[in-house]
């Protein structure tokens, strides 16, 4: 049964076909993705550090990410095309404007010469209804190759923020965070909500996992809000595998009543849909045993001292008898 | 052991071996002008000792050494004293010759000349326990002998080897089993505190011949060999600590002779080396008739005199394990006796010293009936000549017959390495 | 004119050579040393001198050797007879071309001495103790053979059998071995070829120990004894330098360093 | 003046000098990061990464394990430049100070000194190896060497799982030691992801147990295996610190054989050679300060002497020692 309303979702998604207008923009939910939608192509490219990128002699290392629909990380669909602005923060938080490339699925490409965090935004708004909607879809990603060394790390950890971004979801980096840390489930991730650079109280935040678990809370006056990554994957343990990267999405919805115009349309309200994806893995605790490896070490530490130990009563004997075979 | 508290029949200073030791003293002291003052303690423990027969070491245990193998650290640490046994006397060489074969070495006939006699040393009645390290045949087979004169002996095992690493394992098993035998002798365990302090109190020794044997470096010798010779035979049964200081207060005179540019020898006197079989009181023979001859002993190679004194122990760490060890590496590894097999440290040995002591010749004794000594000679010889050093090879024993003879080859040795020189500045 | 003199007090002989500035000979003696060797000595020095009429006080320098150097007060320093035998080897051999390697027999010892071209001895090597194969061995036996000391050169010339081989190398048993030797019907002629090439091959052995190199020179009484010349020839392969008087070589060394020594202070002075 | 200098060098107390010095070179690699020191990443010594926090500076055999576990093509292209300059960083590292490094700067090496000081402050005695066990034990520094460079390799040429990835570092007890410093406990753990991962890290525990065990009966347990130290050896000839023994003075008395931490018989019965540095050598110096022979041993910088052995030093040092031993 469930399978089934798997399928038919999945099948009522290629009937419909999507494509992106305004529309459909109101009520649907997009974001940034970097598994690519077609298996053959992912063979082209490389995995670093955050996900697959694209390396290539001419242009050193560049991130692809797609331009996907839903609410549920496995199962959102890829858009075909779409015309939406992208705006890109690079390491060096410099703003460059970036295309969507329309080939079989939309798709955004960019080069990443410097190492360090590239924050990329699809903005779009619209008016309906007398609502405006503002759309924001923003994905971080990190450009790091440990050949580089690990020296200027510190400096470069911290997220940059968009302020011109209608909304801007920042994810605050965890204690000890480095670049080689994952996010895992279990963890603690918080969010720093921004609205045109200032921090946004009252909004709703959803964090949906791979598995579909959902969770709404509301941002502080600071525009805080924490969510403990659960743990949703439970495989049978021969096929666990810590390299498990599942995706996750948040969401921010905020509606304010304010009225305006663009376009030459009039709105009295707008609003706010904001997403911003990263990925998780399990955690290290399912896998690492503090206690198997105490045990472990501490057996070895007593069989080397009682070896040693009863080496020395031994050699107290008087000679010991050559053995000749 | 009752036997050998029996009162010595003539006065100490009636016997053979004190008129012998008196005549030798003599020429010693009145046959060379500015003998050092500090020498005058020296002079006079042998008066004492050898002469009037007083007796050193009174309420402690006396542990008899036959070889320079014997680790004295062990012998101190367990509270007893270490005398070397090892006698120059012809008289008991005489004495010895009765019971020994006629080709034996002198030293060896002498000193179980001196054990069967009872005399020479004033406290030989006292003594504890012989350790007989079996390092030449001779020795090895002297064992039983003394055995039969009544002494308690512990034989000490030496390998023949010593480069091989189960020559080091075996020597230390020798050297622990030792200090389980001193336990026995003294009934005092080795302890680490015990240990440390003996092994201080040979270093201050050693500290002090250091010094004396940098001393004989100056262009100026500033001491006659047949006085370093002295010092050295000395530390066979002195205390130790007075010993030290008689050699520290040597020191500082012969600093100031070095300071007033005041030489021993005449100051183009030749310099030698002497190497071979040791020079033991009274048998000065060879290094007399040397400084008689104009010739000088800057330094030597023996197991008298540098070899006893000059290898110093170290540790890592202040256990006994550690220590023990430690000093087991250094009775063994760096000596330079040829019951060993090779000969190459020897050589390097001379080699260096001679560059050292910007010696110019090598004098090297060999007593008759040592095998091992006479049979290395060769091959000393030719590396040092090689490096151009001259060497003048002597056979010899204790007896005075050969003097007449040894004095023209020593003679004419030294006329040679002056001929040399002469030839070398033209 | 200024004299020098040499003198060698050996075990059996007392060598006297007096030389001028030239270094040549002027007299020389040979006497045996006798039992009051200082006595004699002085003696022999005095005739000697009185030979080319001067005294004692003419005698510019005067040096001493052998073994009762030291107690000759009368000369102006001792040298031990190995350097004043090289001294002398070198001057006596001059004409015979470079002399390395002097082979000495005395009364009681044998010396093998290196020597470079300055005259330096540069290694040597004496018999032990013992005095097999010295001087003395060669008394014994015409002793013994009740032949003179000079005839033993022609006995071994004499000879129709081959040497006899002698075993013992002690003085007193080669004697008892050339008694029974005799009693075995065996002649004097291969009995002292025996005796000589005896010695022959202890001082030949004695004389590889510093090394053979050039010409080899050989000197002290026994080298007067053609026979036993002959031995050591044979021995060692080549031919020897003997000189005109074997036996003054060590003293005309002694006259030889005293000219050296005289010039030598008077430079410093 | 510098005659002077010289004889206070010669006369100084090496062991209180190496004690300050290690400290303050544990200081700098275990917590330099907390104080933002950072030496690079091609430290020729276990300044280990591991240790993320504090880390002051990386030991070399991190990059080099990742860098050889590139991928063949790459590793064999341009990217093999970045790792030959990675090479001659660590090499520059290496020749100043030689196996100077071992002795003094090795965090891991210190900890097996103070190790070693808690034993001898208990008066137990310390093991040695008889020649025949250390000749074959000192081989397994070059086979760890050649596995450390083979496995990567392999991984980049596709034979081995990546969880194979710094196959040394799994069984280093650097890496599961010296994060302990900073209180990092995560490296005591066994990895039960994958069975590659829960037989290193078993491994490692298994050689923490014994390490710790091992160095307190035998003083430098573990750098009879370093891989390090071999590496260190094949380019100690270059290096500017060298070791000088004048055999012609050596009497061969075994007093630097009797305070070596790493059993080296050739320092005192090779009377041959001139550089007497041994691969197992840490040039922790303790021989030259234990032999009383008038420069029979010397340290030279770039063939100025530095230290040299001499008597009134080798007796002061000596007193002083008997005196507190």
């Amino acid at each position: 049964m469930l399978l089934f309303s798997k399928y038919y979702k999945i099948v009522a998604i290629f009937t419909f076909g999507l494509l992106l207008n305004s529309e459909l923009l109101a009520s649907q939910t997009y974001w940034f993705s970097d598994t690519p939608p077609d298996r053959e192509f992912a063979k082209k490219l490389s995995s670093s550090h955050d996900g697959l990128v694209l390396k290539s002699r001419r242009d050193g290392t560049s991130k692809l990410l797609w331009l996907r629909e839903g609410e549920d990380p496995l199962t959102s669909t890829y858009v075909k095309e779409a015309d939406a602005p992208l705006i890109l923060l690079d390491a060096k938080k410099n703003l460059k404007t970036v295309a969507f490339k329309n080939k079989s699925y939309a798709e955004a490409i960019f080069k990443m010469p410097d190492e360090g965090f590239y924050n990329l935004f699809m903005i779009k708004r619209f008016v309906e209804d007398n609502t405006l909607y503002s759309i924001t879809a923003k994905k971080e990603v990190l450009n790091h190759s440990c050949r580089e060394g690990h020296d200027n790390i510190k400096e470069k950890m911290p997220p940059n923020a968009y302020e011109a971004a209608p909304v801007d979801i920042i994810r605050e980096r965890m204690p000890r965070e480095r670049f080689h840390t994952h996010v895992t489930s279990g963890d603690i991730v918080s969010y720093r909500i921004l609205q045109k650079g200032k921090p946004l109280a009252d909004a709703s935040v959803t964090l949906v996992t791979q598995k579909g678990w959902k969770k709404t809370l509301k941002t502080d006056e600071n525009g805080h809000v924490t969510f403990e990554m659960i743990r949703d994957y439970y495989p049978e343990w021969h096929e666990f595998k810590r390299r498990t990267r599942e995706n996750f999405l948040v969401i921010v919805e905020y509606v304010q009543a304010q009225s305006g115009t663009l376009d030459d349309m009039t709105y009295d309200t707008i609003s706010y849909k904001a997403t911003a994806s990263g990925s998780y893995y399990p955690s290290t605790k399912d896998y690492q045993s503090y206690l198997y490896g105490l045990l472990i070490g501490l057996f070895a530490f007593f069989a080397t001292f009682l070896s040693v130990y009863l080496y020395r009563r031994r050699r107290l004997n008087v000679y010991q008898e050559q053995r000749l075979d | 052991m009752a036997n050998h508290k029996d009162e010595i029949k003539h006065p100490f200073n009636l016997t053979h071996q004190a008129s012998e030791a008196t005549r030798m003293l003599r020429s010693i002291t009145d046959d060379f002008p500015d003998n050092p003052e500090a020498m005058n303690y020296f002079y006079d423990l042998y008066k004492k000792v050898y002469c009037e027969g007083v007796s050193l070491h009174e309420n402690k245990k006396i542990v008899g050494t036959m070889c320079v193998q014997v680790p004295e650290e062990l012998i101190y640490a367990s509270g007893a004293v270490p005398v070397r046994l090892c006698n120059g006397f012809y008289t008991d060489d005489h004495n010895g010759a009765d019971f020994m074969p006629a080709k034996s070495c002198s030293l060896v006939k002498a000193t179980l000349g001196m054990l069967d006699s009872k005399s020479t040393l004033p406290f030989i009645n006292r003594l504890d326990d012989i350790v007989l390290p079996a390092t030449c045949d001779q020795k090895r087979k002297a064992g039983s002998m003394i055995a039969d004169m009544g002494y308690s002996v512990y034989d000490m095992e030496v390998p023949p080897v010593k480069e091989s690493e189960e020559a080091r394992i075996y020597w230390r098993r020798s050297i622990r089993k030792f200090a389980g035998e001193l336990k026995q002798i003294t009934g005092k365990k080795l302890s680490k505190s015990s240990l440390k302090e003996a092994m201080a109190k040979i270093s201050r020794a050693q500290k002090a011949y250091r010094k004396l044997y940098e001393l004989r470096k100056q262009k100026n010798s500033v001491i006659l060999g047949k006085d370093v010779f002295m010092v050295t035979n000395a530390y066979f049964f002195d205390e130790i600590e007075s010993w030290t200081e008689a050699v520290n207060r040597l020191n500082v005179e012969l600093e100031k002779r070095v300071e007033e540019k005041y030489s021993a020898a005449q100051r183009r006197a030749p310099r030698l080396l002497f190497t071979g079989s040791p020079a033991i009181f009274p048998n000065l023979k060879i290094p007399m008739l040397i400084e008689e001859s104009g010739g000088v002993i800057v330094g030597d190679e023996t197991c008298s005199s540098n070899r006893m004194l000059y290898d110093m122990v170290s540790s890592d760490e202040w256990h006994l394990n550690a220590m023990v060890d430690g000093i087991a590496d250094n009775y063994l590894k760096p000596c330079t006796c040829p019951i060993f097999t090779k000969n190459d440290d020897r050589k390097r040995k001379l080699l260096h010293m001679a560059k050292e002591f910007a010696a110019e010749g090598v004098v090297y004794q060999s007593f008759s009936g040592c095998q091992v000594y006479s049979m290395e000679q060769a091959s000393i010889t030719k590396a040092l000549n090689d490096e151009d050093i001259p060497v003048l090879f002597i056979e010899s024993d204790y007896s005075p017959d050969d003097m007449g003879q040894l004095s023209t080859r020593i003679e004419a040795f030294i006329e040679s390495l002056k001929a040399k020189r002469r030839r070398n500045r033209k | 004119m200024k004299y020098f003199a040499g003198i060698d007090i050996g075990s059996t002989a007392i060598k006297i050579a007096l030389i001028d500035e030239e270094k040549k000979i002027l007299a020389s003696r040979v006497t045996p040393t006798g039992s009051h060797f200082r006595k004699n000595a002085i003696t022999a020095l005095e005739t000697t001198l009185s030979e080319i009429n001067i005294s004692m006080d003419d005698l510019s320098y005067m040096i001493s050797t052998g073994y009762g150097r030291k107690l000759m007060k009368e000369s102006d320093e001792s040298v031990s007879e190995i350097t004043a035998n090289a001294i002398g080897a070198i001057e006596a051999g001059r004409q015979h071309g470079d002399i390395k390697t002097i082979i000495n027999i005395g009364g009681q010892d044998t010396k093998a001495i290196q020597i470079d071209d300055m005259g330096t001895v540069t290694n040597f090597a004496m018999n032990d103790k013992c005095a097999a194969g010295t001087g003395k061995f060669l008394d014994v036996t015409a002793m013994n053979l009740e032949i003179e000391l000079e005839e033993l050169g022609d006995y071994h010339f004499n000879i129709k059998g081959a040497p006899l081989p002698i075993n013992s190398t002690c003085v007193v048993f080669a004697e008892s071995e050339i008694i029974g030797l005799l009693a075995d019907g065996h002649n004097k002629e291969e009995i002292v070829a025996g005796i000589h090439y005896s010695i022959a091959k202890r001082t030949v052995r004695l004389a590889k120990r510093v090394g053979l190199e050039g010409n080899v020179y050989f000197d002290g009484g026994p080298a007067m004894n053609k026979g036993l010349v002959a031995a050591m020839e044979d021995e060692l392969g080549k031919e020897l330098v003997i000189p005109e008087h074997p036996q003054i070589t060590t003293a005309l060394g002694a006259a030889v360093l005293a000219l050296e020594a005289y010039y030598d202070e008077m430079e410093e002075e | 003046m510098i005659k002077n200098i010289r004889k206070k060098i010669n006369n100084g107390d090496l062991r209180r000098f190496r004690f300050w010095l290690q400290i303050f070179f544990f200081l700098l690699f275990v917590y330099g990061g907390y104080l933002s020191i950072n030496l690079g990443q091609n430290i020729p010594t276990f300044a280990c990464g591991f240790n993320s926090e504090g880390q002051g500076a990386t030991c070399y055999l991190i990059p080099l394990q990742h860098q050889l576990a590139l991928s063949s093509s790459t590793l064999f292209s341009m990217a093999g430049i970045a790792v030959l300059i990675g090479f001659s960083y660590f090499v520059l590292w290496f020749l100043v100070l030689n196996k100077g490094w071992c002795g003094y700067a090795c965090p891991l090496g210190t900890i097996q000194d103070w190790i070693t000081s808690l034993r001898s402050r208990l008066g137990i005695p310390y093991a040695s190896y008889t020649w025949e066990q250390f000749k074959h034990l000192k081989k397994i520094k070059y086979i760890l060497l050649v596995l450390m460079v083979v496995i990567p390799m392999g991984i980049g040429a596709g034979f081995f799982s990546h969880d194979m990835s710094t196959p040394f570092c799994m069984i280093c007890p650097g890496r599961t030691l010296i994060p302990i410093f900073t209180g990092d406990f995560s490296q005591l753990t066994i990895d039960f992801s994958s069975k590659t991962k829960m037989i290193l890290t078993t491994l490692g525990m298994l050689i923490t147990g014994i390490f710790l065990a091992g160095s307190f009966f035998k003083k430098r347990f573990f750098c009879f295996f370093c891989p390090m130290s071999a590496l260190h050896f094949m380019l100690s000839k270059l290096a500017f610190l060298k070791l000088k023994k004048d055999g012609s003075k050596c009497t061969k008395c075994g007093d630097c054989y009797t305070v070596c931490d790493m059993q080296i018989k050739e320092i005192a019965d090779d009377v041959e050679s001139k550089n007497i540095l041994q691969d197992d050598c840490i040039m922790c110096l303790k021989c030259v300060s234990a032999c009383p022979e008038e420069g029979a041993l010397e340290v030279k910088f770039m063939g100025i002497p530095v230290f040299e052995a001499t008597v009134e030093g080798y007796i002061k040092r000596m007193e002083k020692e008997n005196k507190n031993g």
